[in-house]
């Protein structure tokens, strides 16, 4: 049993940590890619050069503590999800940084059921999907239905795109489609691989973003000071921080779970994919609610940096699925994918 | 005992029923509804309706041209009102500065300050809480020195609620750094015009800007202006912070966000179903809804006491605790509910695009966000602990 | 609105306070019916002289306060339901004290359902009842089945009873049927109201254990010195022992509300029924559980008073339904008893 | 990365598996996994099964007699034994004494000690707490004065578990009042058929008595008895809290309880159904279960530092809370899955009856109050918290 990170991963988190440094925003895309991170997050099938559980976690991990917020799982999803049905060329293109795909699954009127909004018709589709990270610079689209995923041209006829900011930071948009031609990539538990790496990407970046909001929540109960002494010495707080300490070990070891067994067989692999995520929104939450509270005020204020911090955690809880989403599927031994 | 209202009571909540439905304007209550940030005038057309009723400070006495209530009678406004999802009274002025002046100002003060409350000619901010004092309240700063007829106001306040539309402030200032922190208090009223006065806007997390930094540079205060004693401030803000605290559990914001709540769960679907049907959520709408339950007949039994002319004590923190987590629980659950759907926010500024036909979703998500201060301002939920025990080990 | 004791239900509470001061164990249920206390909790209707929802929570908070462990619950349930099935001569001499009767409700087997370990062919019940507080003493038996009320004589034959004590401190008896005569009181939703007294007795019941072991909690905590001070004044204690404080409210507050809602129309009263039972099972447990450890190994003694306590909460949880119980059946809307 | 044991691990929990089943007596596993108090000559008849195959000490180095496990193998025996419900080892002797002769006592004593441990010569338990000193572990009072070749000792010791038992008790005492109250404090050997030594069994609140209270009074004891130098016992029982925690998370009794708990909702009937397909007892279990499998890999991930040589850190203080957690949430499931069937308790004294085929019912009710000191002892999770702040503080 070993659980330290192999060279080549160390090598891959300096390099994150280095890029991270430098670029932000529109800028960091091109970076990653140039510097191969994409790849990284795919195996060679799939046109990258890695894509074990080790260099999803390590690396979503690093993007949450630096709250860099970027569809990179939509494309780790896509060019996996491609290169299992057979289009292994955009896949490459994806992998390479030279085409960008978004992940359509969530719908209005729904928690997290998929084809409430959206209805098959042959190789057409109508109705909406909403929330759809990175859909603007998107040149395909990954869609999910009831039971299978499909690819649309983001020039397709009927499709038409309304496009806002998302709580995260980046920005997302309402799909509609008309009668829209599509692709059909396969049945959705075909893709249980590409869609349980997708989980551990949003749980590896909640991850990082919980080290990184209780790690900032920790310097300000040792800065802050409150009747003559600095508030981490009030025992009523020092009690709360150090449970959070235990519950950022829970989340670290839920992600470390899933990460090994990423390739198990598909009922292992999904227990751990449920246990990861209820156990990664659960911690997600309460850290963001907490911090919040053990900061006060100021961390309310958008000009602090728990403001952003607390956006990411709650949108990585909801994304695929929230903690009770997971938890009730778990709890049934249901399947993660169908 | 006896659980009912007496006939008056139900006549009174019939009659405040009757004047939602006919004086509150429907677009007014469903941008309420949505927890829309309402405009200055919308806020003031709301008070002025209220004041033309006689009702817009039911907690004043007759004699300051309140309405007098009992504090039944203002729990029943208030759980009705907030039912009807009408604008909240904007309390700096009626809540907070009123009965303070009827307690410690001046004849001169009551007779000029009070009519233009009720009348709206003033809109008042509160001037509490500095970057360096906040649970620890008596730390503050801010100083005012006494120079012949003024006193020259220096420092900064903060979270200063709906400031942005305020032309007078209530300030704790520092008059003195003698003795204990807490002695060296005074309460101030300054006009915000006043050169020297400037306000910048805090956006909070949710993207809303509701609240404010108040900066004062060498700014000149009347001495007339001094409420009460020099250095007696700290008296007349804890008789604030124990005796005008009747709306503190919230229990008419909770029951309307526990309806919206089962609205919306109504409406979402969930594995093929109505969510309200799926066993863990409806379990957790239980929870909250048996919790509402019983603070609310905690609420009434403390009113009961009030009513009895006995001073709260110990029960306005606990209220304050179950009352602030039952709302953020009904929060949570509420931007839950919508599940994938709930990851964009409003933003109040830039036209940066919105999602189609979400303005309920919008509007969870950052009630959600902004009422995480529900357990921060007010003596946050640590400082009411801290209250009930000092309590509990003297008792 | 009028929270305070009636003169004649302060003159009651004064009378529970003195017998219950004097009397113990075995002495204490004549004492007690001899001062008109099991009338207290019975209509006229019924043999008793008051039957408010008012006193018999006040009732039940003294001896639960007290500790008395005692089936009067049973005595109540058995004499409102008797009354009501047109037993009125066996009432009346429960209600005077002459006579008692137990309540046989929990089955083994199951969590709270009727009707899995005893079924019924005729006027014959054959199969086991289990934790029947006070069968050794009872002249007769209210027996529950999957939709029924009925009553069985002590002395019927194929009746055998096996006695042991109850974590609450009194004993109880496993009884085992076999083809046993038994009489028909009526279907189960008859006694809908003998059987929400039942629930308001043990609720009123728990909150007198709830404010004793929060009471004895709070003494210790300042009484006992660790470190050099009174460990109440460790902070992170303090606000434990602040946020029971708010909890006991809650559970004050729902016991209120079922002995001022039980006589209102059966959907209200039963929504009351659920929400305190709920409430105070909660409530009693966390109780239960902070109690000892804020005491720490003191706490888990049995020469301490606060060990009797802890199980009684327990118990009082548990019978007729626990909290978990009583929650699912008002999160499903559905009916207290049927 | 790599989750994986070795295939030496492999091989070794294979062979542990396959000597519980030939040698662990199916009698003594059901009582075992019933809760039931085992009698003295049960767990010595363990002791002298696993101390043949030379797996009784397994951490202790060789040299001494010890099977020289690595952290790994230890948690890998520790969690076959519990799911196979083996007894556990009593520790006083192995786990606790042991490593600090092993440390700091003199040739002679381990000479004369360890092997007497390893036969069951001598069986061993434990004099920290006292009624005065519980959490504050250094605020402890029995004092033990120097006599010529004797110490006299006077005091009471407390929690002494399965004292009943033992013959010798290894004991911290006062030996000074001078300067910081940890620094008067010295390890000392005592026999407990020595004049003066009185055992007193404390019943708790699931009715057993495992249990005591040690009084001393004028026991003289040889300064032979003394392990290593007066007054500095302090550090030897802090060697001892720190280093041998590797069973401290419970990983296979949680395991245990959970499959137990799994069994038991399967069998329970509610609203007509098994218990385990409730929606709402499901969740229950499912998240208890989730939260073990994180604990779980927390435990690998400390072990494997501990494997490279480098000393546990805060991380015990962390497993100790949630393992607790965890422990006890299993335990509470179990009782109320028995719902209305969980109103009695065994008593160990008396024959006063007991509910029919309720031996599962009865041990799940007495498991859970019993458990509730795994919160409690060996440093309660209050203790646990304030090691981890002020670890985070200096961080």
């Amino acid at each position: 049993m070993d659980f330290a990170l192999s060279d080549e991963h160390r090598m891959l988190q300096d390099t994150l940590r280095g890029l991270l440094a430098r670029h932000q925003g529109d800028d960091l895309w091109p970076a990653l890619a140039e510097a191969g991170v994409i790849g990284a997050l795919l195996t060679e099938d799939e046109g990258g050069f890695d894509g074990s559980g080790s260099a999803i976690a390590l690396t979503f991990e690093e993007l949450g503590r630096a709250g860099a917020s970027m569809p990179l799982v939509a494309a780790m999803i896509g060019a996996s999800a491609l290169a299992t049905a057979g289009q292994g060329d955009l896949a490459a293109e994806v992998a390479e940084g030279s085409a960008r795909v978004a992940f359509a699954d969530a719908e209005p009127g729904t928690r997290y059921d998929r084809g409430v909004a959206i209805s098959v018709d042959g190789d057409r589709l109508t109705g909406r999907k909403t929330m759809v990270a990175g859909a603007e610079d998107a040149r395909a689209i990954i869609v999910t239905t009831a039971d299978a995923l499909w690819l649309v041209d983001a020039k397709a006829e009927g499709l038409t795109l309304n496009a806002y900011p998302l709580m995260e930071g980046g920005r997302g948009a309402d799909l509609t489609f008309a009668d829209t031609p599509a692709t059909r990539l396969g049945a959705l538990d075909d893709f249980g691989a590409a869609l349980s790496r997708g989980i551990l990407g949003h749980s590896a970046f909640a991850l990082g973003g919980i080290i990184a909001a209780s790690d900032l929540t920790l310097d300000y109960l040792k800065t802050r000071k409150q009747f003559g002494r600095a508030i981490l010495e009030f025992q009523a707080l020092a009690h709360r921080i150090a449970d959070l300490a235990v519950e950022v070990e829970q989340a670290r070891s839920a992600v470390t779970n899933l990460s090994g067994h990423l390739t198990a067989e598909p009922a292992i692999r999904d227990r751990h994919v449920q246990a990861c995520k209820a156990t990664v929104g659960r911690v997600a939450r309460l850290v963001a609610e907490e911090s919040v509270q053990l900061h006060g005020g100021i961390g309310m204020t958008e000009e602090y940096a728990l403001a952003g911090m607390i956006r990411r955690l709650l949108a990585a809880d909801t994304a695929m699925g929230d903690a009770d989403y997971h938890l009730e599927r778990f709890a049934n031994g249901e399947p993660a994918w169908a | 005992m006896d659980m009912r209202f007496t006939p008056d009571e139900l006549a009174f909540a019939a009659e405040v029923r009757e004047f939602l439905a006919s004086e509150l304007d429907p677009a007014l209550a469903e941008k309420n509804r949505l927890h829309q940030s309402l405009t200055k005038a919308e806020m003031e057309g709301w008070h002025a309706k209220l004041h033309a009723k006689g009702w817009l400070a039911g907690n004043w006495p007759r004699e300051f041209g309140g309405a007098g209530w009992t504090a039944i009678q203002r729990h029943i406004f208030e759980e009705e009102s907030a039912k009807a999802h009408a604008p909240r009274i904007v309390p700096f002025g009626i809540a907070m500065l009123g009965p303070v002046l009827q307690k410690f100002g001046s004849k001169e003060q009551q007779d000029y300050w009070l009519p233009r409350i009720l009348n709206g000619d003033d809109w008042w901010c509160q001037g509490y809480s500095e970057p360096g004092a906040g649970s620890d309240l008596a730390g503050l700063r801010c100083r005012a020195e006494r120079q012949g007829d003024h006193y020259v106001v220096n420092g900064q306040k903060t979270w200063t609620t709906l400031g942005q539309h305020a032309n007078m402030i209530f300030c704790l200032v520092r008059t003195s750094t003698e003795g204990k922190k807490q002695e060296g208090i005074s309460f101030l009223l300054i006009d915000m015009d006043t050169p020297g006065v400037t306000v910048r806007p805090i956006v909070l997390l949710d993207g809303t800007a509701e609240v404010n930094e108040v900066f004062f540079d060498d700014v000149k205060v009347p001495v007339e202006n001094l409420v009460g004693e020099e250095n007696k401030g700290w008296t007349y803000a804890k008789y604030l912070l124990t005796h005008e605290r009747t709306n503190i559990a919230g229990v008419g914001f909770a029951t309307a966000a526990l309806d919206n709540l089962k609205r919306v769960a109504k409406a979402q679907i969930h594995r093929g179903k109505p969510l309200d049907q799926d066993p863990l959520f409806a379990a957790q709408i239980a929870t909250t809804e048996i919790e509402l339950m019983a603070m609310s007949t905690t609420n009434l039994r403390m009113l009961s006491v009030a009513a009895q002319g006995q001073a709260p004590g110990v029960e306005s923190s606990m209220l304050k605790i179950k009352g602030t987590q039952i709302r953020q629980q009904l929060d949570a659950l509420t931007r839950r509910a919508y599940g994938g759907w709930a990851q964009a926010l409003p933003m109040e500024t830039g036209n940066q695009g919105q999602p189609l036909d979400a303005d309920d979703v919008l509007s969870a998500t950052a009630n959600y966000l902004n009422n995480r201060k529900l357990s921060i301002y007010g003596g946050s939920n640590e400082i009411q602990r801290g209250i009930i025990a000092g309590t509990l080990a003297k008792g």
